[in-house]
């Protein structure tokens, strides 16, 4: 099991809940985790003002999305993250995806572990 | 000497009549002493009025995306500064000048420039009160008008263009509009067309402008496949709030047009008219959507209170309560099918300017024509269609100067300045963009 | 002419004993002259008292999980619409029309409804201002009373059970209470019971209510287990002040019943006792947070700010400045008690409209009779406890018609509608399940 | 009897003449009834600007960061209960008591003390409003003034600490200050400076202390490194919204002290001259950051908005609009100016209540003497520097005493409670450590 | 030592770290860091409305735990977890927990590393 | 590759920025994701009031980086973190540091994959 975190740009949000439903309702049920944070990417040097006084700042708004899946669908998800997050062209802060190894997986409801409780 | 001026409510009625029948009528020296209450009821109305820009700054704000919130803001407080100084220096006098030419088109006044020749002390025509106030006021007007505008536009709009833009708007759309309905010697205002505290000239203006503008700068990246949803409805209830509650002050202190004392009769049913207009439009458009998709929203209430509002504004010294149930009611239902037709034709104006302010608009100077019995009796007493006729004409017009208007300035100011921000900058937002700011750090 | 007026202030005094006294004076065509001063006040009192209920909704909605504020937000803001409506419909008449039967408990006018006998030039009594004025003054106390329920029940009452209630309410409770209270043939209005600005009929009516109706919907599921913040009490705090604010017109404003000119010194007493009392109940608050726990919380100077001017309510005009003092400091003691109480009975009353409306309001109705001194003198002036008397009683039957009819109303509406929302609703909050709509998107 | 009264106006200027050559007028009892116009603007002003605190409250609190936004908040609403009690018990008299010794620097009267001699019905002097209402309006004036100050000790101030002060502060220097200023028997009032709604008063008196205090408590422990970034400048625009409305009552309420009826030109004038000198120093703030940093911002425009309104205060009805907009233009010139020198010299003055309030109220008192023309004449009219130079007597005298007032009870309060939390407090926010609270749980 | 990720519902932070306080505090000290986040689970197809235009939606309010923990503790704080945090009957929308791998703990205040400065 | 994850103060932001900026920069460009937490450290027992009710409550604010680095830089970033968010004495509330093992990366703008992805 894995569990992917993306960063993306938030407008690309829905986008990418559709892709993920479409490829994982298959197999796992589509389940994820979205927290609201401030990205630093490429961009750098991005000021804020506060009367006058230069402040350094987080560059710009990002979605994150957390989420826990089957070895199979790993491949799968980061496809469907990749193709529905990327902009137009291509763009500077469309993101990235981070893969991690996951060890193991509670259901909390019914106390369940492992593949079957994702 | 104040005992003529006691008498005077009681001429209201005829004094009124006279207005709609315009000849510009001379002031004689009747009212020469400030009437306290009057000036008072003068006073706080602007103070209202006022507070109805950081209203609509609110209104607006909570409706758009976290990254714009502040330059959403900024749309309404700039309009506070620019055209708070443009009124003074010459809008006034371009408004409410003498007309030049006599033809009723627009004002000019040397005297007016800077308030240089209104001196405190001047009362104004016969109401009682000193001129400067009824210049205040009408200045709050010319200030929230443009604001208005910004709803169409956000999240995409250049803000150095919004300026420029209101400016000119202010100047060759607002003024000759307000003085052609409002000015004594305003050719719609000698030819009788009602509109009590503007219908045509606040919102029938802004309302198509904001139209146009918007279908010129074009649809915002996002619109409409990106999920575009509000920062913090709280924030846009709490605006309607701020709104309704100066609407009071736009709609009663209108008054001042038509009757000495100023805080009497008319202004009493001007504030009733508003206050049974609004909650019958905001019941409305809440059980409209409650049919319509089963949920009736926050946001769905606040939009029937600005609806009801609006479609009362030209009305609200005109009728009876009764009928500014009605006009709410209809005003209501008319802006919200306006604004889902917005699903069909693809036109992103954004906080819905054209379709509460425009089409509410539209409905309420008409709805005058109908409902109206004081100073004039319309429709429903049996007069026939002649008030609705006038009432149609001063919309007719209303409409065509915000298209034409708007179309040459929004070219000009586009070939000057460019109306739309970068690509870049409408993605990361105008607040940190353009601002250099953001509106949380939570 | 309006010299006659001019002597009216020094009529106040015997014409308030005299209102005190209550035969139904008759009407003499005693002040045939609109004071612009005193109807300025009223529109500018009335517009103020529309402002509290946005006050309201922010104050509560502060107090609120993050998923409800909408909703919570909404309980007032529905207020404004329904209740609004119903006011101009059949409210006004039910209240201040006449006494039905001459028994003073219900009144009737076919000519109030939709406000279709109130010519707008109709002047209320001898007061100087339009009849109209008066109506809409006290229409924003029919809407701000069903919305202060709602905070005992917030969180998981259902939005459909809601409006019927208020409704029903309104109808049931308010309009009755405020015949009997206020009106010229009401009961205890000429009994000589003094509910200044509704003591009686505002706060112990919606403070007991509150409370009934929290025992009949039940505590939320997460009460008192489930560490239920507040979502910003940034708006808790701004509510406060709107509501401040507010309430000098609410307060001020109520001199109409009793004073020509309306602006005058009762007026401008009211003003001050409303000012006096909060400031000392505001402080008391805090000293008592400060002592019990060694936090002095920003919400507990809230409390106490609205604690003080609930107390001070039914007492405004009649109390000189350093009772309201007293006044305002004792409210804060009984009720900063009868909140702590809830630690104890576990009743639900989830913003504590009972403990602060429902107490701080029995506190002032019967300080009212201790403190005051005109137009009728209370005990501390030496006149025994007959007014005390008066006002126990006065609050008694207001007890009692909240209770009673609160019981009754909640059975019917639970019996169509529910009271409550589904469980799963609750848990997911009333905001995205019932309106579609969040309150934040940070 | 009114007709009388009515003649009124046209007195004013000789009036107001002879007030600013100050012989203690005895007052005679030309003016027995009360205005209800007047009384209506002037119970309207002081809701405004007790409307003003909370209105503080928003803009302060959003330039804090999250953990401080409650106590920054509080700051202001506990004046609002200190002061409040503070100017009904004694400040009052210490202001407008009879000046001790005759000699013009305090006052008292047993009488005022807890109100209890000003009867309901007192009128005050012959304006036509009961005297109730001006303590009410002036007592507003009390509450704010410390409260400006804490914007230049937020984040760090102890709240034990802060009560004390203002409460000492309160006594020993504006209640001095105001009764030079203002009272009849005032020095400075005396001498013929003029400082119509409280430029010296108010805003020279908090800028100074401002400045004073944030240099003895120290810089917080995160500035000028820490990245201090305002949690939510939505509030801070709000919170400059109200104040640009409560301002209204600020100024134009002020005309309370100079002409019968209070509503009337000279209250006219100051509402105009508000409105003009903030609309331009809103603008020249956003201009001069766009051409500094290439970003106009919101907290600028906000910034202006208040720049404005502190200039024009000391001179509102004493100049033309015109000359208004001078006023407030420069006003924003050398605030903003005053403010970026906090790069230099590195005072936390976190809030910049020093940089706006007290160059804004300097420049403002000075201006007053340059343009003026009404009651008196000032260098523009051509009178030479006379007037400037009791001008810059009247300033001077406030800083003095601000500064000196400040450094000993600084001290005081410091030797007592100490001036600020601990370094452990600072860190985690005030909100949590000592007041037990959050701002949000978003 | 591993780093446990728990999505659970709001309403059940406080009992949850009652619970790891009295399984955590004997051995390591009980420390946790919490976030906002919006999950998405079974319930699918939630929307919102916007002037009347449907958007779909952020599920629901979750509340995110991040508790770095010795291998002594995992399963221990996972019990804690899914008994504290589950719903009288354990009902969809209760929550995931997820294990990962954790290499190295750094406390920043003394610079150790390793299972001590958990 | 590992994935950085670190508690912090939030007024430490800035600095741990300008640090990992002249750590990070010679190789990997610097990168990171920033978000709002609240923290449970040592200091338990902190309370918050409503009404005079306690209520057991989440510390203090603050503020959680994450950064995906290739292995070279881990330690680096370690240290530039650990110095720049440590408070003068080094007090409790300074933080972790987390280091997860990090399988994959991907870059969305580009679709990249592995180091030169971070
Ligand atoms: N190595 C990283 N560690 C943490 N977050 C990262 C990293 N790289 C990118 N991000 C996150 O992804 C967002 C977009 O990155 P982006 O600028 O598109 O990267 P690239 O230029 O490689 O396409 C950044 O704002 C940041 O939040
Ligand atoms: N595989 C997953 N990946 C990421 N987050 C998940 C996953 N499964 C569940 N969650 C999170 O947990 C929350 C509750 O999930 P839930 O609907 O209770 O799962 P289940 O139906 O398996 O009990 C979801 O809203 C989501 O935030
Ligand atoms: N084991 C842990 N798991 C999750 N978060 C932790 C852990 N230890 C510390 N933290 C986070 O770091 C913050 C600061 O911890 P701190 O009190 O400084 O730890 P220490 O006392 O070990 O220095 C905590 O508020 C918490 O957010």
């Amino acid at each position: 099991m894995k569990l992917i975190i993306a960063i993306i740009r938030p407008e690309r949000l829905q986008a990418v809940q559709d892709a993920l439903q479409k490829t994982l309702d298959e197999g796992d049920n589509y389940r994820l985790t979205v927290a609201s944070v401030d990205g630093h990417g490429r961009a750098t040097g991005e000021t804020e003002y506060f009367r006058g006084q230069e402040v350094r700042t987080r560059m710009a708004q990002r979605t994150q999305i957390t989420i826990g899946v089957n070895d199979a669908y790993v491949d799968r998800a980061i496809d469907a993250i990749v193709n529905a997050a990327r902009s137009p062209n291509g763009e500077v802060g469309d993101g990235k995806i981070f893969v991690l190894p996951l060890e193991q997986v509670v259901r909390i409801r019914t106390g369940e572990r492992g593949g079957s409780a994702i | 000497m104040l005992s003529a001026a006691a008498t005077l409510p009681f001429l209201v009625l005829a004094q009124a009549t006279d207005l709609a029948q315009a000849a510009p009528t001379p002031t004689p020296a009747v009212q020469q002493v400030i009437d306290s209450g009057s000036t008072a009821w003068m006073l706080m109305s602007s103070a209202m009025v006022l507070l109805m820009v950081p209203g609509l700054a609110l209104f607006y704000a909570g409706m758009v995306r976290r990254k714009n919130v502040l330059t959403t803001m900024l749309h309404s407080f700039v309009a506070m500064a620019v055209i708070g100084l443009h009124w003074v220096l010459i809008g006034y006098s371009l408004a409410f000048g003498h007309s030049v030419g006599g033809l009723g088109i627009i004002g000019w006044n040397w005297d007016y420039v800077a308030f240089q020749g209104l001196s405190y002390d001047k009362l104004f025509a016969d109401k009682g009160v000193p001129e400067l106030v009824f210049a205040m006021f009408q200045g709050k007007f010319a200030i929230i008008t443009p604001a208005l505008i910004s709803g169409a536009v956000a999240e995409r709009f250049s803000f150095r263009a919004y300026i420029l833009f209101i400016v000119l708007w202010a100047t060759f759309v607002y003024c000759p509009l307000a003085h052609m309905v409002w000015a004594e010697g305003g050719w719609l205002f000698k030819l009788g067309v009602l509109d009590f505290a503007g219908g045509t000239v606040v919102h029938i203006a802004s309302g198509f402008s904001a139209l146009i503008l918007a279908m010129m700068v074009g649809n915002r990246r996002d619109y409409p496949d990106g999920a575009i949803m509000p920062n913090s409805l709280v924030l846009t209830l709490t605006g309607a709030g701020l709104l309704w509650f100066g609407w009071f002050g736009f709609n009663a202190g209108s008054a001042v047009a038509v009757q000495s004392p100023v805080a009497g009769s008319i202004a009493v049913l001007a504030f009733t008219t508003t206050q049974t207009a609004a909650a019958a439009a905001a019941l409305v458009w809440m059980l409209l959507e409650w049919r319509h998709t089963g949920k009736p929203t926050s946001l769905g209430v606040a939009s029937g209170i600005v609806a009801g509002l609006v479609a009362i504004t030209p009305a609200a010294g005109h009728v009876t309560p009764l009928s500014a149930i009605i006009i709410g009611a209809i005003g209501s239902v008319v802006c919200f099918f306006a604004v889902q037709l917005k699903a069909w034709h693809k036109k992103d104006d954004s906080l819905d300017a054209f379709g509460v302010h425009g089409i509410g608009g539209l409905w309420g100077a008409l709805a005058t024509g109908i409902f109206c019995f004081i100073p004039v009796k319309g429709l429903i007493s049996g007069e026939g269609i002649t008030q609705l006729g006038k009432q149609a004409l001063g919309a007719g017009v209303g409409i065509a100067m915000a298209v034409v208007g708007t179309l040459v300035i929004g070219t000009i100011v586009n070939a000057i300045l460019g109306l739309r921000v970068t690509d870049q900058q409408e993605r990361d937002g105008l607040d940190i963009t353009i601002h250099g700011e953001r509106g949380y750090h939570l």
